[in-house]
This record gives C-alpha cells, structure tokens and sequence, in this order.
C-alpha cells in the first residue's frame, strides 16, 4: 500500500518534469539553425518546393499553437511522423529502443561484475598495491574515450583475433549476448570504474562502521560479515549512483552505438539532429527521459526494500 | 569475356555508409537511396557500357522523331515484374506520369519536357512540348523506372506517398522489373534483396540474371569499423573508403580496392556577392582575388594530404570529366604562387583580410582542406579562418549567401551535363550554388541549351559556358574523387557507376 | 530578585509528521508529534531555572522556542511584556542578542573553519557591539572571561577539547551581552571534572553580569546544583514546578519521585530505594488520554485516565500537576 | 578559581598542518605534480613543444617515431609532440572553463535551495529531475548545434548541463551541514541569512563539491574530446586531444602512434585530477 | 568478594594506533582479571581508552592499530588468537554491548536477523527454536510485544530500547562475560535503572562476568565489586568500589570523586581537576597526570609510577599516593 502510494506520488511529480522536458526540447530544436524543410528535400531543392514542404509539416503554424499541438498529441500517444525516416516515431523508437535497452543493461551488468569484485579488493587491501593497481587500471578506464576503446577493441579482439564480430547485434539472445560484448565492455570500462571508486570508498566507509564491529564482536562468519552486513549497506549509495549513470550511458551510447555499428537510439538520436527531424528529436527526448525517470524510481524503489529507512513518504 | 563457367548462388554481404530510407524511383532524393533504384526497377533504357549514350532497356526499341517532339518506343515482348506478373504499356503510362507530376516528385523537373505519353500494346508514346535533348538519357535515369500501376492501386493508403512507403514497408517482388526485389528492410540497420528469378536480361551462361542469390545490406557509419568488417570476413563489400586508408588495403592480397570513375567533383562555392550578409564589403566579390586563390591552392599537394592521390584536379570548370560534354581543357588554375599574389596586388586586397572558410563539423576531409588552404593561401595575407557547422546549417547558410567560402561535393545523377551545369552556374536555379555570381551570358546560354537538340550546337554552348565559368572563378575549383569501394577478392563484377549507382546484376561471389 | 524578564504562557508546538496521500483519500489528518502542551512558566531576573525530564520529553523544543528557533502553534512568549512571535518583534534583531542559546555538542556548534577571534570578532560586528579598533581588545577581555589562553584567537575549533569549546561558546553568547541564557544540555557531552569547569564558570559569570539562565539537563545533581528554581517535563507538560531544594528533597509528583529515585548514589550501600517505573516512556506521537504518565503511574486511577491535571500551586512547594498529590504526600 | 586557569594550552600543542599530512601521501603528490606540470604545458606550450604544432609538411606525412619527431608525424607532417604539447592549453582550458561556472551556479544555487527549501526547492526539484532526465550527450550537442561549434559554445552548454549536478550535491550537503549546531547558532545570535549561507554553511558543505568538481574536470576533458570527435568541440587546425585520437583512429594499426599519445595525455590528466581529488578531501576535511 | 579462579587476566594489553604518521598509546601496560559472576567497573575520562581496552579484549584493536599483551581467557591466550578460532569465542563466549546504541545495529537488518545470526552462528538451535530464543530474550531486556517487533528495524526503535535490542543479542548465546560498554549512557535515569538491574540479576544467576565501563561513578558505586580507573591509556588505581571510592588514593581518583557536586552547598564552585588531559601524541615522560597534580614531585615529572599494590587487593600508580584518612575525609 505504501510503496504503491510512493510511486503514484512519484508519477505525479514526474508530470511537471515531463512538462519542462518537452519546452526545453520543443525551444531547443526550434532555435536549431539550418531547416527541417532543406533537410527533407536537400540543397538543391526551390524556395517553392520548401515553402510546400514547411506547409505540410506545419511549421508555418504559430509557435504556440505548434507546441499545443506538440503537447495534446503526445498525451494521446502520438509523437508525429519522423521526416527522416518516413514513419511514426514511436514505431521508429520501438524498433531501436530493445537494441539500446539491451547493451545499457548488458554494459551495467558487466560493470557490476568487474567493479563489485575488485572494489571488494581493492578495500580489503586499502592503501597497499592491489588497491594502487586497480584504482590506476579504472582510472585509465575512466579517462579513455570510448571510440578510441572501441576502436582499439575492435581491431584487436574482433578483425585481428576474430573473438567477437566486428559489428552488428543478432537475433537470438545468446547471439546478442556475443554481438553486443565488446560494445558492451567499451561502455562497462566507464561504468565500472565509477562504481568501483564509489563502491569501494563505500565499502571501506562501512568496515569501520560500528555496527560491522558489533557483527565481528558477535562472531559471525567472515563471508556473512562481508556478504551481509558490508556489501548491502556499501550498495545503497551506489545503486543511487548507477540510477543515475543509467541515464548518462543511455545517452552516452550514442558514440558506442556508431562506433560498434549497433542500430539504437543513440545513434538514432544523432541522425535525427543532423537531419533536423524535429518530431525524432522530440520524441526521443521525452523517451529518454520517461526511460530514466523510470530508471531513477526503480533505483529508488530497489534502494527502500534494501534500505527500510528509506521506506513510506 | 565468355565466362560459361559462371559460379551462380550466393548472397553477397554489403557495408553501406548509410541506409535507404525509401526506394522509389521519384521519392528518392539521397543517395543512399537513388543508388540503390536501379536494382529494385528497371528503366526503359538503359546507359550505354561507356555511359555516353543509351542502349536498350525494357524497351528494346526507341527512336525520336525529326522535330524532336515525340519519342517513340516498343516495349519488350513478355517482361513481367518480380512476381512473373506482366509489364504493360499501362504500366508505363502510369510509371511516367508520376514521375513527372511535380505535386509529388522532386525530380519532376527533369521530365518538365513532356507533355503526354501514351501507350497502345506495346508501343508507347512520348509527346513533347518541346525538343529535349537529354529526353533519352532521362528515360534511362532512375527516376523513369517503371513500378506495377497494380500494385499501387492495390496499396493502402490516401496519397501517392503513404502507397509508397505501405508498399516498400512489407517489401516482397511484384512492384519492381529490376534484377532484384527488395525482401527484407530493418531501417537504419539493414537490407536484403533477393533475385529476381523473372529478370529479363541473361548472363553469360545464357541463364537469366542476375548471379547471386541476393544482397545483404548493412549499415555501418562509421568508416573504421567498416573496414574491420571488411578485413574480419564479415561483409564482402565496404564502400566510401577513405581515401587516407586506400594504400593500405590496395597492399592486402584478400581485398581488391576498387577505384571507380565517378563524376564527383569537390569543389567550394565563393561568395561573389558585392557584400556580405552582415553588409560589409565582400574582398571575394573581386575576380581578381577568386582567381588569385586559385592560383595559390596546391591541387595536387590536397590531392595527395586528403586523398592520397588517389583523384586528379578538376578540368573541366563545371562538371567531372567523366560527364558528356565536358571540354577537359587541361588543368584548372595551376599552382602559380607569382600569378596569385601579382592578382592579389592588384586587386589591392589588403594583408591580412579575414577571409572564413566553412567546413562540415567532424569531416576529417574538411580539417584538412582548410588546414593545407591556409596554410598555402597565408603568402597572399589572406588570414583564414574556420567555422564549423553541421549539414543542415552548411545548407541554409549557402542558400542565405551567409558565408564567405564553404566546401561542397556533387555526383551527377542523370547522365547529361545540364544538372550540374544548372546547379553550378545557371543563377535562376540555385544563384548558382548560392555564390550569386549572375552572368547575362551564362545564363542564356544555359537556356539555350536545354531545348537544343543539334548536338554539335549543344556541344559549343557547353564549351562556351565552361570558359565563362572558368574566367570568372565563382569556386574553388578542387578535385575529382573516385568512388573508393573495396571488395574482397572473392567478389567479381560489382561495379559502382560513375553516377553511384551500384549494379549488382552481374557480380559474383565464390566461397 | 522576582521581576519576570520572560514569561511563557501555555506554550504549545506540534510537529507535522507530513500527510500521506493515502491520509489524504482517508479524509484522516497527518500524524504530529505533540512535544510541547501548554507549557506556562516565568523567567526571573537574575536566577536559574532548571529543566529537567525525560530524552525527548520537549526540553529543547523549549528552549528552542524561547530563541525562536522554533514557531510555536499556540500561547505566548513575553520578554519585557513584547510578545516575541509579532510581526514587527520578529524583525528585531537586538532580541536575538539579549536572549542566547548555548547548545550540547561542543563539536558541532562552532563553525569548523573559523578560528574563535573570528568566531567572537564577527558577533561583536555584526551587532555592533564595539567599534572596530576596539574589537580585538574585546576579544582579548572575553577569552579572559571565559578563562582560555589569548593565544587561543588564533586557533581553529578542533584543536580546543570540548570543556574549552563550550568555553568558545559561551564567550560567544557573551561577547554580545545577553540577558538571558539558555543552556540546553551545555555540559552534557563533558566529563564530570569538566563539567565543574563549565558550570564554575556558568555560575561566576551569572553573579557577575547578573544574567538569567534556563538550566535543560539530565544530570539531575548537576540541576540541583546550579538551579534556583526547578521544572520537570513530562511529554512535553510541566508536571512540577518549583524551588530547587524543596523539589530535590521532598518531590511532590510520582513522576519526579521516580526520576529522583533512579539516580545512582555515590554510596554503594545506599542501594535499592529507586522507584522502578512500569512499561515504556510513551511515545509523543500518542499521548495517551488525561494525566500523560498514567500508564506508567502505580497511582493512576479512572480519573487519571480521563482528566488532564491542572498544574497547581501547593503551599510553598510550588505548583505539581497531579490529581492525587495530597494523598501521595 | 585558581585551579581552572592552570596552564590548559598545553592541550593545544604544535600539530602538523593538514597540508604537511596531505603531502605525505604520495597519491596526492603525485596528483599535483601531474596537474602542475599539465598546467606549465598549457600556459607556455612554445617552452616545450620541438615544432610549430600546426606546420604541414608535405613531404613527411605519417612518419614513425624517430628523434627528430619522438612522436612521429601526422597525415599532414606535422610534428605529433609539438600537437599533442599545445593540445594541453586547449584540454586544460576545457577542463576549468567547462567546469568552473557550473561550480560557481550549482554551488550558490544548490545552498541557497538548501537553506531555504520550501517553494524554491520544489521548483528546483522539478529543473533537476528534467535536466537530469534530459539525454546529458544529446543537450550539450543540441546547444552547441543551436550556438555553433566552438569552445566558447562548449563550454556554455556543457555549464548549461553541468551545473545541475554541483547544485544536487551542494544542496545536500548543506542540508546536511544543517543539522549542525552551528547554523543553528547562527541564527540565534542574529546573523543573517546570507551570513549563515555564504559565511558559515558554504565553506564546511563545499568540500565534497571541490572533489566532485576535480573529477568532473577530468571529464570535461573527456566530453570535449567526444564532441571533438563529433566535430563540435574545438577548431581545426587547432590540437585538440579528442580530435587527434579521432584524426589518428583511421591509422591504429599503420600509424599506432598518432592516437596512443594524446590517448596517454588524456589518461594522465585524468589521473592527475582524481588524485589530486582524493588528496583534496583529505585536505579540505576539517579535522574535530 | 568471590574469591575464586578468575576467567579472564589481562596482564599488560597494550594498544597503538597509527594516525597521520604519530603513534597514539592509547592502552598501556593494563593489567587486571575479572572473576566468575563478578562486575568489574571501569571508569576514567573520556578518550583514556576504556572503549579500547575492551576492544582489544575481543581482539578488534588489531585491524587498526597495535596489540600486545597477554589476554587470557579461559587460561588460554586469546590475543595472539588467528580470526578464525577467535570468532567462536566472540559472541558464544565473551560478548560485548557496544557505547554507541544509534550507530552499532546494522540498520538494513531486522532485529530478529540480528539477533538470530548469533544464535544461529553459536547453537545448534534450529530456526523455530531460534526464533523462540529471540523472542524471549527480548522480553528479558523488557522490550514489550517481542514477537510482534523482530521484523522491524532498528530505526523503529527509540535509542533507549535499541540499547536494550543490543544487550539482548550480547546475551542470546549466554556468555560467560560481558564487555559492557557504557551500557547507559544513552539512557534516561528510569531506564537506566532498569537495564543495571536485568545485567546485574543476570550476571548473578548465570554467574556471568561483566565488565562495566561508565562515566557516572554513581553506578558504578551501585553496581560493580571492583572497579579500576584509567587516566591517559593507564589503569592508575585499582581496587574493591567501598574502598577506592570510599578512600581514594590516586590524586586523579580524588579529583573525579570531588567533582561531582554532592554534598556541596548549592551554587557554590565545584571542584574540578584542574587543567586538561594530555594529548596521546606526545605523553609526558613522567606520569601523565602530573601536570594537573597538586601533588606532583620532581620524581613525578621524570619517571612514571607503576601499579603497585598498596594492600591485598589494592593498587595504585603514585609516587606520593593521597593519605588514606584525608581521602576518606573529602
Ligand atoms: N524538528 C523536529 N521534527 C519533528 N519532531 C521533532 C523535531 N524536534 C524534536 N522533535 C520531537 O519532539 C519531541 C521533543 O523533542 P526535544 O528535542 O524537545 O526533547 P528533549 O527533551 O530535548 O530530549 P533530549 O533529552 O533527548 O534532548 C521528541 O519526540 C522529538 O522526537
Ligand atoms: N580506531 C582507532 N584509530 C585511532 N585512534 C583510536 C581508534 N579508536 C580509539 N582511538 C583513540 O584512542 C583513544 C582512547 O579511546 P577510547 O574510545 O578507548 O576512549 P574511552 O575511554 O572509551 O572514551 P569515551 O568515554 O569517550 O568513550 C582516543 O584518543 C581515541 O581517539
Ligand atoms: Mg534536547
Ligand atoms: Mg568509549
């Protein structure tokens, strides 16, 4: 009943986010230079055959009156036509959308999995060189950009080792699995190096925390100490980081997308500005962000069954 | 050469740049998709071998009367579409009609020269309202290919275009008559042709085309990784190239690095107007000083910094020399350090003018253009500098003469110099590429050629318009580039047009 | 000796645990925390209240109030007959130096990054309390007052233990001349001998600058000690109120009989006479019905469970709340 | 009264600075030493770099490493090292002119949201969760498309973005600053707001910030490299790291060495600025 | 007294943290046992390393700091002990009550995981009966409606019964000996009263030996047998709680008992030791209390007293001790 209540509040509140979403973007592409009309028929087309082209998208209508249409359509489902690509835009976004959805999750699970180990370690060993070694090795993750890693794996794993396909994404899950793993380890090399600095710095907060001492002073078990009382308190600041992450790495695949030739919205983003699709850029916009305010209440959620302090309100 | 023996079957994996959004013959207007029309619709004619004139197409038969007014062509006997489904004279009557209905085609405007076209069995005719010379060479283009007036009938709905995109969405054979019909299309991702097993022509072993089973499609923009898909196996074909990785994979025995002829030009339109947009006087508006850049740009040390010399300067002021009616005068404005700055002298520029060059945002060709140009033209005290901007702005800001110089590239799309020719120099078009440079002379010269079907005369008005042209130096005259495609050493007889087009119908693969 | 300086009048605070939705739907009001319930008590010139009670009882809730920290819902507060919640006495600022509050934790109620010349320097600026040639010269005096080293200035608060923090902070309530003093639990984080150092000090300087202080702690030798007059709080009610030694020897409520009992004596064989209380402190989210400590009073009757005792003066024992006292006693 | 006033400073006896504990650890050192030696190479470029960065030279086009170009040359002959060198006034420019404003927005922002709450806090709720829901990538290219490529551009929509972040932080911490007592005395001495915010709460909450912000420099670096990448942050002929791994990522396997040394330029930035973070929170910490 | 084989000796514990490159002594040379059902008190200012010296009992100094000593339990040495034996010994055998009641309970964690994980760590108990024991031993420390309270956590509960939350979990496995430290502080008096009580009536029945770190002398007159008084990381006096008390002997004892305001006329000056606590960096050569020492010598300042017994059962570390008559008298 709380939780319940929790998240009606939460989908309330996300209301006027959404609102302001839409005006920031609806200005935003507006004050674009260069014309969605040019962009449809190109360079070469006449001022007539542009000024048609303006007629039938509209964009002679009234700025108000564009961004009441924009507003009322979008509550009834209908993000418009995209011009790029010919075809409604929800249909064009649900058909990128399960490939980004899929390398954002697969890229955070990876993550999870290199940095929750090593953070373990590099905690444990605070200060002497297993810590050194794996804060300098993240670093370099962390400052690399991800079309040079990518780039670098590529050549490496994929045209020269043949480990991993250069590009594409597959078809069955286990053939998405394989397809998308180097994207996904280009990305996860970020992520996890964000994690692992705040998990371990979390974790190292949490052994000296009082009631680890009492849980040793009570003689449990390493492995229960470390398992139960460590690494669930250490997760509750980085599940909030990783909401959050979730959010830039969904955006942030854009680059990986073209890099790694993966048909997502990233990449469809990208197209979409350079082409100056205004109902593609709105439409995607308003998904990233219903994505990631979902994104943030799962976290959220997640974080109040971890945390029971976190619970009701 | 008789090649009995040909290897059939076979699906041939293809990394594009980019991916078609809608393959029909009038609603193409990018190149991913104009060059893709061919092998989705059969043309009545069809472009000789050496792209100078047109031989046979569906129509096996053509002729033109004295007063060049009416085109007359017999229709081959038992073409059908994809789907074995006949092609008529209706079904042409139907396919040039919307070609040629400017509500709906942008490409209307090549077919402004007709007046009617009828059919009766297998005869069609084509009335004129005027004599067109390039009437042929059009029937032969993309635009003219002839779709099923069935299946559009058929196809849901309200308008021309909404039929269109129904009827390319769920894909399958029955629209198109061309080798292949589109059977598989995942936009943005990839695309699948199959063999049209109906298709009318016969290779070399006296089987119907084409060879291959069909074509995979994928779309991979970025260039690396595009080769990597090449060199791991993993497609047979990888196009635009980059110039800068060309040596390197003409050195790989497994690939062969494919050149083609192409009649891309890259060139930079000059702002010629008297002022420039913000009202200041315009040092460009001086010919002298157009020509002095000229002058003092280094073609062949461009050609060889972006293209590792893989191209070759421009010859002609208007066109590629692949383009009828080009005049190859030799080359363009030859690096003449002397003759640029005596120019620059006299045209009393002052030393250090500021001069901006406007290059696409991420184009590595263009960073290096404007990096060599300003270095070369800093002895003339111009001081060059850049302004980055993305396509659609380069686009409105060459349509609003809101630039100084800024870089461009064409391919011809029809295979007749008038296109370019309009879009370069004829002022009406486009202020000729936006630079505003309006020459009387030019101008009705370019009229005059486009209903003059002697083509001796056709051919000395061209000449004259390309003197003019070069005189008065309305662009950068840079280089002609040629279609990099490279294609493993299994793969044989795909060739790219030098209009782009990429014909798969006699390519083979064997594995 | 008996001129108020401050009188509280039934002195009521309430804080709103928010309203869910779902108390929303159910047309049901939000949850509220009753710390404070009609609490009425005088301030005299010159003396010392102390306040005792329970953890969380309404203690610094008062204290709070009285240095408007906190905005009561209902009752007064008169300092020289002004009411200081009115608009216009809310604006003034000089109340705010004449009435100060000392807080508990002498290691959060210093700014970490200031050293104590600027610490005391800035309130006697922003008051204006001296001209500014003269401020360091007043700065020397107050670490004087206060008896910490003039090299002192130029130290950072975690360099001074927490007996000479609170010292910082009373140099800093002082440094502005107030008339009152509140000290909410001032001593409480310290150890006995430093605790003596503060409450030396606390009491010297009352003499000396005749100040009023409100005395809240839990140390209840520590109350009787520096305290004229006593109140005992329970949830958030004066149960008893009245002269320092006549409370601590002779208690007139159950309530602070027990509170009274439970302190350990020094003498380890004075044991076991500490009245051991039944159940849980009641939480002040549901103050039970009538006398707030029925349920844990041995005494409580039906009418203890209905009506709420008004707090009565007994002939020279000061006031008690109790429906029973006279019985008892 | 005698027995109290005797000698109690001993107590306060010499301690070490937190600079010189600071200064022990050789993370930070190392961290400072990186950023300074990275700041030197960025006010004075022509010190150190061989060549005039952006010299073409026809005739030497994407040579090998050798000592008269230690990191060979690009595809227009210039010298690798002398680009790679006077990248660094552009990176390190980006790291603080990317960053700073967003500092000094979030932080006034994000304490004045934090003391006040009420009202101001909602609305400031409602920005942040829509500029934190907004694509982060797609905001900073869709501005800088509408101001135009170029640095200035840059750093104007990446503040527009950034300074959400410093605001969130700032606004919790003074929230949780708060819950010390010595805001709570500040108010009851009479102080005024702005005193209590900018003199008081602003200092001890600003510290988790100055951290956040070392990091957030590195990745100025590293966004400004994507949208180099993308053709959007920094002009040609300019050197830009981004750019030159981007220039030299055609040639990883030819010319390795064209993108491996900006790439070691950006990571030992980074590095520099996470250590210097990390020794800067131990530094800024006051000790109690 | 109970005079029999005592179940834990401590004989020279001494505990160093390194801290910002200094040595911190903040436990030395301590020495003392602690019997069957007996209560040690162990008092002495804050930071003089009370809270220490029982972590270091249960061997948790070790992980930051330096532990020597001898820590005999059982007549076995459990101070040289590797983690992994020494975890059956913490919680089944010696448990301890942490100072801190708001910070030492995991607060992701229900009270009934927490206090089940012990038993279930220490017993064979299978999950019915262990429920059954959380149960009880909650109503043991008064916790009204256990049952209904195991699935909460502790942020459900008020600082006083989480206190008591804590002591539950410290006695589930029925130790021999409790480390109890400041088991009351958090408390109000009434509270207070009650929980002396349930330990005390525990130590008694399961003959359970506790040791009762406290500020407040006045429970540990209530409370304990003996008691021992740190100063500076020292114990410096030592004795049955009558005596030291009673007639205390260590000039620091002296002061401390002076200071609490009993039988001194209302709003006069209190005593107070005079001066503040050395810093644990930089301890004096000489006795550490010597700078605040009325009665202080040259000897004081250049050597440090030892604990030396002064009667049977009696220590003291003083050079000049304060007269056993006069300290009866104050
Ligand atoms: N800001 C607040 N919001 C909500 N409840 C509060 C707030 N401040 C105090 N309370 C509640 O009001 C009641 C009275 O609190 P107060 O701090 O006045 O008690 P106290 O007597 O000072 O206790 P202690 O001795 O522990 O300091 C308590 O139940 C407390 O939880
Ligand atoms: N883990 C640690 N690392 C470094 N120093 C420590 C550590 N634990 C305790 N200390 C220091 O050891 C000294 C003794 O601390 P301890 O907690 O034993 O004091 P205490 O007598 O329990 O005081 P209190 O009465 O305040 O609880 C203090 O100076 C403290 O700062
Ligand atoms: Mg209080
Ligand atoms: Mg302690």
């Amino acid at each position: 009943m709380a939780t319940l209540q929790y998240i009606l509040k939460r989908l309330f509140l996300m209301i006027p986010t959404f609102f302001l979403v839409m005006i920031i973007i609806f200005v935003l592409v507006r004050f674009l230079p260069g014309d969605p009309a040019i962009a449809i028929a190109g360079d070469r087309a006449s001022d007539a055959d542009l000024e048609a082209i303006r007629e039938r998208l509209g964009l002679n209508e009234p700025m108000l009156v564009q961004f009441w249409l924009f507003v009322t359509n979008t509550i009834q489902g209908d993000l418009g036509s995209s011009i790029l690509m010919r075809a409604p835009v929800t249909e064009v976004i649900f058909n990128r959308l399960p490939t980004t959805a899929f390398l954002t999750l697969y890229a955070v699970g990876l993550s999870l999995l290199i940095a929750g180990p090593l953070a373990f370690v590099a905690a444990l060993n605070r200060g002497r060189w297993p810590d050194v070694l794996i804060r300098t090795v993240f670093q370099v993750g962390l400052s690399m950009p991800v079309f040079y890693i990518g780039l670098i794996l590529l050549t490496f794993l994929a045209a020269q080792l043949r480990w991993f396909p250069v590009g594409g994404y597959g078809d069955t899950f286990g053939a998405r699995l394989y397809h998308l793993f180097l994207p996904s380890v280009a990305v996860a090399l970020y992520t996890s190096a964000i994690i692992m600095r705040n998990l371990r710095s979390a974790i190292i907060e949490v052994l000296d925390a009082e009631y680890v001492q009492f849980a040793r002073a009570k003689g449990l078990p390493n492995r229960l100490i470390l398992g139960r009382h460590v690494l669930r308190n250490a997760l509750i600041s980085t599940v909030t980081l990783l909401g959050l992450s979730i959010g830039n790495l969904m955006s942030g695949t854009l680059v990986t997308e073209t890099v790694f030739a993966v048909p997502g919205v990233g990449r469809l983003m990208l197209e979409a500005i350079f082409a100056r699709d205004y109902p593609l850029i709105q439409g995607l916009t308003l998904t990233f962000a219903v994505l990631v305010s979902v994104v943030f209440l799962l976290t959220d959620l997640f974080q109040s069954t971890l945390d029971p302090r976190m619970r009701l309100t | 050469a008789p090649a009995f023996s040909q290897e059939r079957g076979g699906v041939l994996n293809f990394a594009r740049y980019d991916g078609s959004n809608l393959i029909d013959p009038i609603y193409a207007d990018r190149n991913p998709d104009i060059w893709m029309v061919g092998s989705l619709f059969d043309t009545l004619l069809r472009p000789s071998a050496d792209g100078n004139s047109v031989v046979a197409g569906l129509a096996e038969d053509h002729s033109v009367s004295d007063d060049g007014k009416t085109v007359s062509l017999t229709l081959r006997d038992g073409v059908t579409f994809a789907d074995g489904t006949p092609l008529t004279g209706e079904d042409v009557v139907f396919s040039l009609d919307r070609a040629r209905e400017p509500d709906q085609s942008p490409w209307s405007g090549l077919l402004g020269s007709i007046e009617s076209v009828s059919a009766e069995g297998n005869a069609i005719t084509i009335n004129l309202n005027n004599p067109d010379p390039t009437i042929l060479s059009m029937l032969a283009t993309f635009t003219t290919g002839i779709v099923s007036k069935a299946v559009f009938d058929a196809a849901e709905g309200a308008t021309d275009q909404e039929k269109s995109a129904a009827i390319f969405a769920s894909g399958g054979p029955g629209v198109g008559s061309g080798p292949f019909y589109l059977c598989g299309f995942e936009q943005g991702t990839s695309m699948k042709f199959c063999a049209n097993e109906n298709y009318w022509r016969d290779g070399a072993d006296g089987k119907p085309l084409p060879y291959l089973e069909g074509v995979n499609f994928q779309i991979i923009p970025d260039d690396a990784t595009r080769i990597l898909k090449l060199q791991s196996g993993e497609v047979d074909v990888a196009e635009f190239i980059p110039f800068s990785r060309v040596p390197e994979l003409d050195a790989d025995p497994a690939i062969n690095m494919n050149l083609f002829p192409s009649t891309r030009i890259i060139y930079s339109p000059i702002n010629t107007r008297e002022t420039r947009a913000d009202g200041s006087p315009n040092p460009l508006a001086d010919v002298r000083v157009r020509q002095a850049v000229n002058y003092a740009t280094n073609k062949d040390a461009l050609i060889g910094l972006v293209l590792q010399g893989a191209g070759k300067p421009m010859t002609s002021p208007l066109m590629a020399a692949a383009t009828p009616l080009s005049t190859n005068p030799g080359p363009l404005y030859g690096y003449d350090m002397e003759k640029a700055q005596a120019l620059i002298a006299e045209a009393g520029l002052e030393q250090g003018t500021e001069i901006t060059f406007t290059t696409l945002a991420g184009s590595a060709d263009d960073s290096t253009i404007f990096a060599a140009l300003q270095q070369m033209w800093a002895p003339l005290g111009i001081n060059l500098v850049v302004e980055q901007v993305d396509g659609p702005t380069r686009g409105a800001k060459n349509r609003s003469g809101e630039f100084d110089i800024h870089t461009y590239g064409w391919v011809n799309d029809v295979n007749d110099p008038g296109q370019v020719v309009g879009w370069l120099g004829y002022t009406p078009t486009a202020n000729a590429v936006g630079t505003g440079w309006d020459n009387a002379e030019f101008n009705a010269l370019y009229e005059a050629s486009q209903t003059e079907i002697d083509p001796e005369k056709r051919a000395q008005q061209y000449a004259d318009m390309q003197a003019i042209y070069a005189e008065a130096a309305p662009l950068l005259f840079m280089y002609e580039t040629p279609f990099a495609v490279a294609v493993s050493a299994s793969v044989d007889g795909y060739v790219q047009t030098p209009l782009g087009n990429n014909i798969f119908e006699e390519a083979t693969v064997s594995r | 000796m008996n001129e108020p300086v401050m009188t509280i009048e039934n002195l009521g605070l309430e804080f709103p645990l928010g309203r869910t939705l779902y108390d929303v739907v159910q047309r049901r009001p939000g949850r509220v925390v009753n710390a404070l319930n009609g609490v009425s008590l005088q301030l005299n010139k010159g003396e010392t209240l102390g306040v005792v009670g329970e953890s969380g009882c309404g203690k610094s809730t008062l204290a709070r109030c009285i240095v408007r920290l906190y905005e009561p819902q209902h009752g007064q507060i008169h300092y020289h007959g002004q009411d200081i919640f009115e608009a216009e006495a809310k604006k003034d600022r000089s109340y705010n130096r004449r009435v100060q509050m000392m807080f508990q934790d002498p290691y959060s109620s210093l700014n970490p990054r200031m050293t104590t010349g600027q610490i005391l320097s800035e309130a006697l600026r922003v008051h204006d309390m001296r001209p500014a040639n003269e401020i360091p010269a007043r700065v020397a005096e107050l670490l004087d007052l206060v008896r910490l080293p003039q090299d002192a200035a130029d130290k950072l608060p975690h360099e001074f233990s927490g007996g000479q923090r609170q010292r910082i902070a009373i140099a800093r309530s002082l440094a502005v001349e107030p008339e009152v003093l509140i000290a909410d639990e001032l001593v409480s984080a310290l150890d006995v001998s430093v605790q003596a150092q503060v409450v030396n000090l606390l009491l010297e300087l009352q003499e000396r600058l005749n100040l009023t202080i409100l005395f809240v702690a839990h140390d209840l030798r520590l109350v009787r000690h520096v305290s004229n007059r006593v109140a005992v709080i329970y949830l958030g009610r004066i149960v008893e109120i009245g002269d320092s030694e006549t409370l601590f020897s002779r208690p007139s409520h159950p309530y602070s009989q027990a509170l009274l009992s439970a302190a350990p004596s020094l003498d380890p064989d004075d044991k076991g006479k500490a009245i051991r209380l039944e159940g849980e402190l009641p939480s002040p989210l549901n103050v039970p019905s009538g006398c707030p400590f029925h349920v844990r009073c041995r005494h409580a009757t039906e009418l203890c469970k209905r009506e709420v005792p008004a707090l009565l003066p007994r002939d020279g024992r000061g006031e008690v709340a109790c429906h029973h006292v006279e019985e008892l006693n | 009264m005698s027995d109290i006033s005797l000698s109690e400073s001993e107590a306060t006896k010499p301690q070490k600075t937190r600079l010189q504990i600071a200064l022990r650890k050789p993370g930070f050192l190392i961290g400072v030493a990186i950023i300074g030696f990275s700041s030197l190479l960025a006010i004075a470029p022509g010190l150190f770099a061989p060549y005039d960065p952006n010299f073409i030279d026809y005739n030497a086009v994407r040579q090998p490493p050798s000592w008269a170009h230690p990191f060979g040359t690009d595809m227009l002959g210039r010298d690798s090292l002398s680009r790679v060198i006077s990248a660094y006034t552009v990176n390190m420019q980006m790291a603080l002119l990317a960053t700073i404003f967003a500092l000094i927005i979030g932080v006034t922002v994000g304490a004045l949201v934090g003391y006040y709450r009420g009202v101001a806090d909602m609305i400031f709720g409602r920005f942040v969760d829509a500029i934190i829901t907004f694509p982060f990538l797609v905001l900073v290219i869709a501005v800088v498309a509408v101001l135009g490529p170029g640095l200035i551009n840059m750093y104007i929509a990446i503040t527009m973005v950034g300074w959400v972040y410093y605001a969130r932080l700032m606004r919790a911490e003074v929230i949780a600053q708060m819950g010390n007592d010595y805001s709570a005395a500040g108010v009851v001495m009479g102080y005024s707001d702005r005193r209590i915010i900018f003199r008081h709460l602003l200092p001890n909450a600003i510290t988790p910030v100055i951290v956040y912000w070392m990091t957030d420099m590195a990745l100025a670096i590293l966004l400004g490299s994507s949208l180099g990448y993308l053709g959007l942050g920094a002009q040609p002929p300019q050197a830009e790291w981004g750019v030159l791994i981007a220039e030299g990522r055609n040639f990883i396997t030819t010319a390795w060495w064209l993108s491996l040394m900006p790439g070691v330029a950006i990571v030992l930035t980074g590095l520099g600025f996470s250590l210097m973070g990390d020794g800067l929170a131990d530094l800024l910490r006051p000790r109690g | 007294m109970i005079d029999q084989k005592p179940i834990l000796e401590v004989s020279n514990l001494c505990t160093t943290f390194r801290r910002g490159g200094v040595d911190l002594p903040a436990v030395r040379d301590v020495s003392f046992s602690v019997g069957q059902g007996e209560v040690l008190g162990l008092v002495g200012e804050s930071g003089s390393g009370k809270s220490v010296t029982l972590r270091s009992i249960l061997g948790l100094s070790r992980r930051y700091g330096d532990v020597t000593g001898e820590v005999r339990w059982l007549g076995q040495d459990i101070a040289s002990m590797p983690e992994r034996k020494l975890r059956h010994i913490r919680g089944r055998e010696i448990a301890m009550i942490f100072q801190e009641p708001m910070t030492s309970l995991n607060p992701l964690l229900t009270v009934g995981m927490q206090l089940t994980e012990t038993l279930k760590a220490h017993t064979d108990l299978n999950r019915a009966a262990r429920r059954d024991r959380a149960i009880e031993m909650l109503d043991h420390v008064g916790i009204p409606s256990a049952a209904s309270r195991l699935g909460e956590f502790p942020h459900q509960f008020s600082g006083g019964m989480r206190q008591r939350v804590m002591i539950a979990i410290a006695l589930a496995a029925s130790p021999k000996l409790l480390l109890a430290d400041e088991p009351t502080t958090a408390l109000d008096v009434t509270i207070q009263a009650q929980i002396l009580d349930l330990i005390l009536s525990l130590a008694d029945e399961m003959q359970m030996g506790v040791i009762l770190v406290t500020h407040d002398l006045g429970v540990v007159a209530q409370t304990c047998e003996n008691v021992a008084v740190m100063y500076a990381g020292r114990v410096v006096e030592q004795g049955a709680v009558r005596q030291v008390l009673g007639a205390p002997r260590h000039p620091y004892t002296v002061g401390l008992m002076r200071s609490v305001p009993q039988n001194v006329p209302p709003r006069t000056q209190l005593y107070s030791v005079p001066g503040t606590p050395p810093s644990l960096e930089a301890l004096p050569v000489g006795c550490a209390f010597a700078s605040r020492c009325q009665n202080r010598t040259e000897r004081c300042l250049t050597a440090r007293p030892t604990l030396d017994a002064i009667t049977d059962d009696r220590r003291v570390a003083c050079f000049n001790p304060v007269a056993a008559e006069k300290a009866g008298a104050a």
